[in-house]
């Protein structure tokens, strides 16, 4: 029982998400829509702005610099939880 | 620029500077844990006061992490929800954390005290960007932050109920988190941002041309949202994880964190997928029907259980109905219900798993058949308990009848007494489990551990006392926080 | 009929991502055995890696790092920057959820999700 | 007339809910403290109410806003001749109950709780008389209603509590359906008030929906069929002072709110066209014909007088139903005759249970002669339950006869005369047997007078000369205020 579920559950998903894929933006196309004044900037004006060529350093470290220190948290979060389990033995 | 204008990246970074720090401090200096986690829980407060001060005199206002303007770097977006949302995790944050001082040691080991606040720390900050930030990505993040978060907090406790009801918790977040990375993936696809503001001004012209994406984003949003907020089919998690918590944990889960991905939902759907979106109309029928059944079946269960904590985890189920009931109905006073709710539901939630906690700390009893006579051992819990019960059941000048009140003329105002209906009905589910409860504790003979209780430290008796305060209040003067609330439905609904 | 395939063809990176995503959620949903439930779990978050970092693709793009003057196509930098943060998510994730399942080992002496369930005599997950 | 501010409704509502506390930290201390301020608090209400008098009695009507809750509103109170009217008959009926408990109660535990929840009810009965918005009166009933909660389970034993769970899911059930039908007025009309013209301009609906919700709220409150249910063991489980103010008083708030409802929210010719009096109508005659039926075979003295409650309720049901001018001043009058008559019986009972424990019927043969005084009390009022002329019963019910000739339907006056003996069937046997018939297991002993104490009989002596007095009398305040309300009401409210 629990089986047809997960099988009827899955093949709902597969069969959305591949009508969806279909209808995406063709992948690797320059006029897609992420390809807009974002990177444009990112790829332009990193050099000016950040001094570094690395333009995915650039907006780790600059750009989107919060979500790093989110990313850094999440990972301090982690070893957080984690000891406080393993401690609480 | 002076610190006040940093006050909105501040609110958020302040408590997370101060949970790396909590590590170090309590190997140190162990007592001073819990007084930074107090004074750092009271600057967030008084900040987000501030905020709401001036977003309530001069109107809205972003803020730019590291001055780069979106669709670039991340915004923080300083509007009436949000500093509702902040006032609200701050203001039942803070003394739930002071009961916890007393409550803590009994429940916890010694050495995962620190880890503790660490953990409430980095929970609260999490909550606070979740209702700040106006970035997509920047929201998974703390999402993230948010999820593990309340996880640990209910691991922490040495017991083996807690580390399996967190495993359950995490597996199911995780999946939930997933499906917002997906949707979050198939949103940028099509629209190339992820700053809400710029979103809502692409996405009716994508909607046109890519519009199974956005479908199958919003599907994948309901679902991973929902699986967090434990919205109804998804809720298979909450009564385990908010039941064998220690009872802060319980509080602040129950009280705020399922509330802050309900604020995350609203924000997407109302300031992303513009509320008049030709798609919208499925998913806020779907929406209210599954809120509806969360009221009712949630009220179900909750009558049927012997434990307290467990009785009130459900009863948060179909009160979390409520807050997407507002959602669903979308009209002015629904909405309004609906966030307000968030607020009241949080404090009297907190406060009625704060008092069951009281219970247990003086009695060790949490069945509710043996807690008869509690009333006349335990007056001061068990009278914040009762104010708490009534407000769930939405008796005047209680905070929690302004919620009805404005979620039923909401309801009517969209032209479904049906709904307004389903309110009343819980109500009256509410009153049977609630009720009884009650009238066991004032007018039985105590018995047992109930007729001896340990001795109640004062701040635990004070919070209680506080929170139930602050019900009445809020139900006498409503129109404290109805400004605000007012202001941010109105902004939503762009009335 | 013909359409399809070629669409397909064409993503075929998000159809694969997806192919992968819908193989993690089902050994999740299937799998008794908690470290194989978080394996599916990584799977999941693994195909939403890809499927987000092929969103950024350009064609004839090269990896962003700049050669100033050379007048190169360069790729979407944004999500690759992203899935950064999203892969040390994940493997936060991970690593909390295996020091759960050490506490669980030690509880209960098994891994197995059913025989946690018969020993606390509960409902299943 | 004119519409006057005056800050003495508050104070009617205050001064008891103040006192409440005063009471309940005097009674930490001494008894005779707490007795004596309960029982000052009651007579100071009562006088405040008196001083009320003046102005109504020269047409005005008394009005005052607390504050604002939210835009369009707002706790308010406001006193016309109808507020006035029943104000000042529940406050009498208090103040007396309160000297009567005195002594009723020393002998009860939780004397300590019994005070405070006393005056407080009182406080909220005053506020719901006094409401000058639906939304004002939706909360002092809630108030009242879960309070008295206390009263009902009062005695604490498994029956108490039974009965009172029952009472407080109705409760519940009750304040609901009110709260859904102010909340459809309040939609449909932007306001509550009750001092301006009718809310609903044609009978939509949602103004169905909304009088429903109304009767359901306030007629569970009133025992009316078919949500009368608690009634029969909520009253009489309860210490029998507080069930002489439940039946006698609280009752009538039911009423009380139906009567604003009809006559401020939808308006006479609202109610007139859309027929949905006759809902009532056959609701009060159901009511009526059950609860005289039903008391007849009731064992327990308090039960039978409870299900009393309940036929005489539907009496007041019917005024409302026919809405004629006559039959508008018999229901009314009605209100005041049984709260007199049914606050006589119980009280009487309380003192028989008190002096002899007895509370089955079968066992009251020759309590007559061991406590004349009550049972003559008890008689004049069962008389006057009956509709026996010259009592005040009979009056109210010839009126309501009256009015029901004006209408044209004979069939209620039917109705009235049916129920009238049917009363007569389950009150003149406990006379009766009370006087002329056997005592129990006592034939060979003398017969020893033992009355309960004079604080107890000057109550019921007062009560039950009231229900002689304001039949005898060819003009008396009751039946005066009756008709002017009658008239005031009829005119628009306003």
């Amino acid at each position: 029982m629990r089986k047809l579920l997960v099988i009827v559950l899955l093949a709902v998903i597969t069969f959305a998400m591949v009508t969806t894929v279909l209808e995406m933006p063709t992948f690797g196309d320059p006029a897609n829509p992420t390809n807009n004044e974002v990177p444009e900037r990112y790829v332009q004006e990193t050099i000016r702005e950040t001094g570094v060529l690395n333009v995915i350093a650039a907006i780790i470290t600059d750009y989107r610099a919060f979500d790093t220190l989110g990313e850094a948290t999440v990972l301090f979060v982690a070893i957080a939880a984690a000891l406080s389990t393993l401690k609480a033995h | 620029m002076s610190a006040a204008a940093h006050l909105p990246a501040l609110t958020v970074v302040v408590p997370l500077f101060f949970a790396y720090l909590m590590p170090l401090l309590a190997r140190w200096r162990k007592s001073w844990c819990a007084a930074t986690t107090l004074a750092v829980l009271a600057f967030t407060f008084f900040s987000s006061l501030y905020l709401a001060n001036r977003v309530m005199s001069s109107g809205p206002f972003v803020y730019h992490m590291g001055g780069w303007a979106p669709p670039w770097g991340i915004e923080f977006y300083v509007d009436y929800l949000a500093v509702f949302t902040a006032l609200t995790i701050s203001g039942i944050g803070l003394p739930v954390i002071v009961y916890g001082i007393k409550d803590l040691p009994h429940e916890l080991k010694e050495g995962v005290l620190g880890w503790y606040y660490t953990l409430y720390l980095l929970l609260m900050a999490s909550m606070l960007g979740m209702a700040l930030t106006n970035d997509l990505f920047n929201l998974f993040v703390f999402v993230e932050i948010c999820a593990i978060a309340s996880c640990a907090i209910i691991s922490i406790k040495e017991s083996r109920e807690c580390v399996e009801a967190a495993f359950k918790y995490l597996v199911l977040s995780a999946v939930g988190s997933g499906c917002l990375l997906l949707a979050i993936a198939l949103i940028y696809m099509v629209t190339g941002h992820l700053n809400f503001t710029f979103l809502a001004a692409t996405l009716p012209g994508v909607m046109a041309v890519y519009p199974k994406n956005i479908l199958a984003a919003l599907a994948l949003l309901m679902v991973g949202l929902g699986v967090k907020a434990a919205l109804f089919p998804l809720h298979v998690w909450l009564p385990d994880a908010h039941s064998s918590a220690p009872s802060p944990s319980s509080a602040v889960l129950s009280g705020l964190v399922i509330k802050i991905y309900a604020v995350a939902m609203i924000k997407l759907l109302y300031k992303v997928f513009p509320a008049t979106f030709a798609g919208m109309a499925p998913v806020m029928a779907m929406l209210l029907w599954m809120s509806t059944l969360a009221i009712i079946i949630g009220s179900m269960f909750a009558i049927v259980q012997e434990d307290i904590k467990k009785m009130l985890a459900y009863s948060s189920i179909a009160q979390i109905g409520y807050v997407f009931l507002g959602v669903g109905l979308a009209s002015h006073n629904a909405l309004l219900g609906g966030i307000l709710h968030i607020f009241n539901h949080a404090m009297m939630k907190a406060m009625l798993f704060l008092a069951a906690g009281a219970f247990i700390y003086a009695t060790g009893v949490r069945k509710l058949s043996q807690l008869k006579g509690i009333g006349v051992t335990m007056p001061v819990p068990a009278g914040a308990f009762a104010i708490g019960a009534m407000a769930m059941v939405g008796i005047p000048v209680t905070n929690g009848f302004w919620s009805k009140w404005y979620l039923a003329l909401g309801a009517l105002d969209a032209g479904k007494p049906l709904f307004a209906a389903v309110v009343l009905v819980s109500s009256l589910l509410n009153g049977i489990y609630y009720l009884p409860i009650i009238v066991n504790a004032f007018f039985s003979k105590p018995e047992g551990a109930v007729a001896k209780p340990g001795r109640l430290p004062a701040v635990m008796t004070g919070t209680l006392v506080v929170l139930g305060a602050g019900c009445i209040i809020f139900g006498i003067f409503p129109s404290l926080v109805l400004g605000l609330v007012s202001r941010a439905t109105r902004l939503l609904l762009g009335l | 009929m013909t359409d399809t395939l070629l669409r397909l063809h064409q993503n075929s990176y998000y159809f694969f991502s997806i192919v992968l995503f819908i193989i993690g959620f089902h050994t999740m949903l299937t799998h008794n055995n908690l470290i194989k439930k978080i394996i599916g779990m990584n799977i999941m978050d693994t195909s939403i890696f890809l499927f987000f970092v092929a969103i950024g693709y350009v064609r004839g793009g090269r990896a962003p790092i700049l050669e100033p003057g050379a007048g190169h196509a360069y790729i979407n930098p944004l999500p690759s920057a992203l899935i950064l943060t999203g892969i040390v998510v994940a493997v936060s994730v991970t690593a909390y959820a295996l020091s759960l399942v050490v506490k669980l080992y030690r509880h209960y002496g098994t891994i197995d999700a059913e025989e946690i369930m018969r020993l606390r005599g509960g409902e299943t997950l | 007339m004119e519409v006057k501010t005056s800050f003495l409704p508050v104070w009617v509502v205050m001064f008891p809910m103040l006192m409440t506390f005063v009471i309940y930290y005097v009674e930490q201390h001494s008894e005779k403290m707490r007795n004596a301020l309960s029982v000052a608090t009651a007579v100071v209400t009562f006088l405040s109410v008196v001083a009320l008098y003046p102005e109504i009695v020269a047409g005005n009507i008394i009005e005052y806003r607390m504050f604002q809750l939210l835009p369009n509103l707002e706790i308010s109170f406001r006193v016309d001749i109808l507020s006035f009217s029943l104000a000042v008959l529940s406050s009498f009926v208090w103040m007396l109950v309160a000297v009567y408990s005195v002594d009723y109660m020393c002998k009860e535990h939780g004397c300590n709780r019994y005070y405070p929840v006393l005056i407080i009810t009182l406080a909220s009965c005053m506020g719901i008389f006094m409401a000058g918005d639906l939304f004002t009166l939706f909360v002092f009933f809630e108030a009242m209603s879960l309070i008295s909660y206390v009263l009902v389970v009062h005695e604490e034993t498994v029956d108490a509590l039974k009965a009172g769970y029952k009472y407080l899911i109705m409760t519940i059930i009750g304040g609901l359906a009110l709260f859904f039908g102010i909340i459809i007025t309040f939609e449909v009309a932007g306001t509550v008030s009750l001092s301006g013209p009718t809310l609903f301009g044609e009978p939509t609906a949602l103004g169905f929906f909304a009088f429903i919700s109304f009767l359901i709220g306030f007629g569970m409150k009133a025992g009316m069929f078919p949500l009368h249910v608690w009634l029969p063991d909520a009253h009489p489980v309860a210490p029998s002072p507080a069930s002489a103010l439940l039946s006698g008083i609280m009752l009538k708030t039911g009423a009380y709110g139906l009567l604003r409802v009809i006559f401020h929210v939808f308006g006479i010719e609202l109610m007139r066209e859309s027929g949905w009096t006759l809902i009532l109508a056959v609701i009060a005659v159901i009511t009526i014909l059950l609860g005289s039926a039903v008391a007849i075979t009731q064992e327990d003295l308090k039960r039978r007088l409870a299900y009393s409650s309940i036929g005489q309720m539907g009496y007041i049901l019917l005024g409302m139903a026919i809405l004629t001018e006559r039959a508008l001043i018999g229901n009314i009058f009605h209100i005041f005759s049984h709260a007199f008559m049914k606050s006589t019986l119980f009280l009487a009972a309380g003192a028989i249970i008190l002096k002899t424990g007895k509370r089955n019927i079968k066992d009251l043969g020759g309590i007559g002669r061991q406590m004349p005084f009550t049972m003559f009390a008890f008689t004049l009022a069962a008389l006057a339950m009956i509709g026996i002329p010259p009592f005040n019963g009979f009056l109210s019910k010839w009126t309501l006869a009256l009015g029901a000739m004006d209408a044209g339907v004979p069939f209620y006056v039917i109705i009235l005369l049916v129920s009238s003996l049917l009363n007569g069937l389950y009150y003149l046997p406990i006379i009766i047997a009370a006087f002329f018939g056997a005592e129990h297991g006592h034939e060979h002993e003398p017969i020893k007078v033992n009355e309960a104490p004079y604080k107890m009989l000057i109550p019921i002596a007062i009560l039950a000369v009231s229900c002689l007095l304001f039949g005898l009398l060819p003009t008396n305040l009751p039946f005066d205020l009756s008709r002017v309300a009658a008239d005031f009401l009829l005119r628009g409210g306003f």
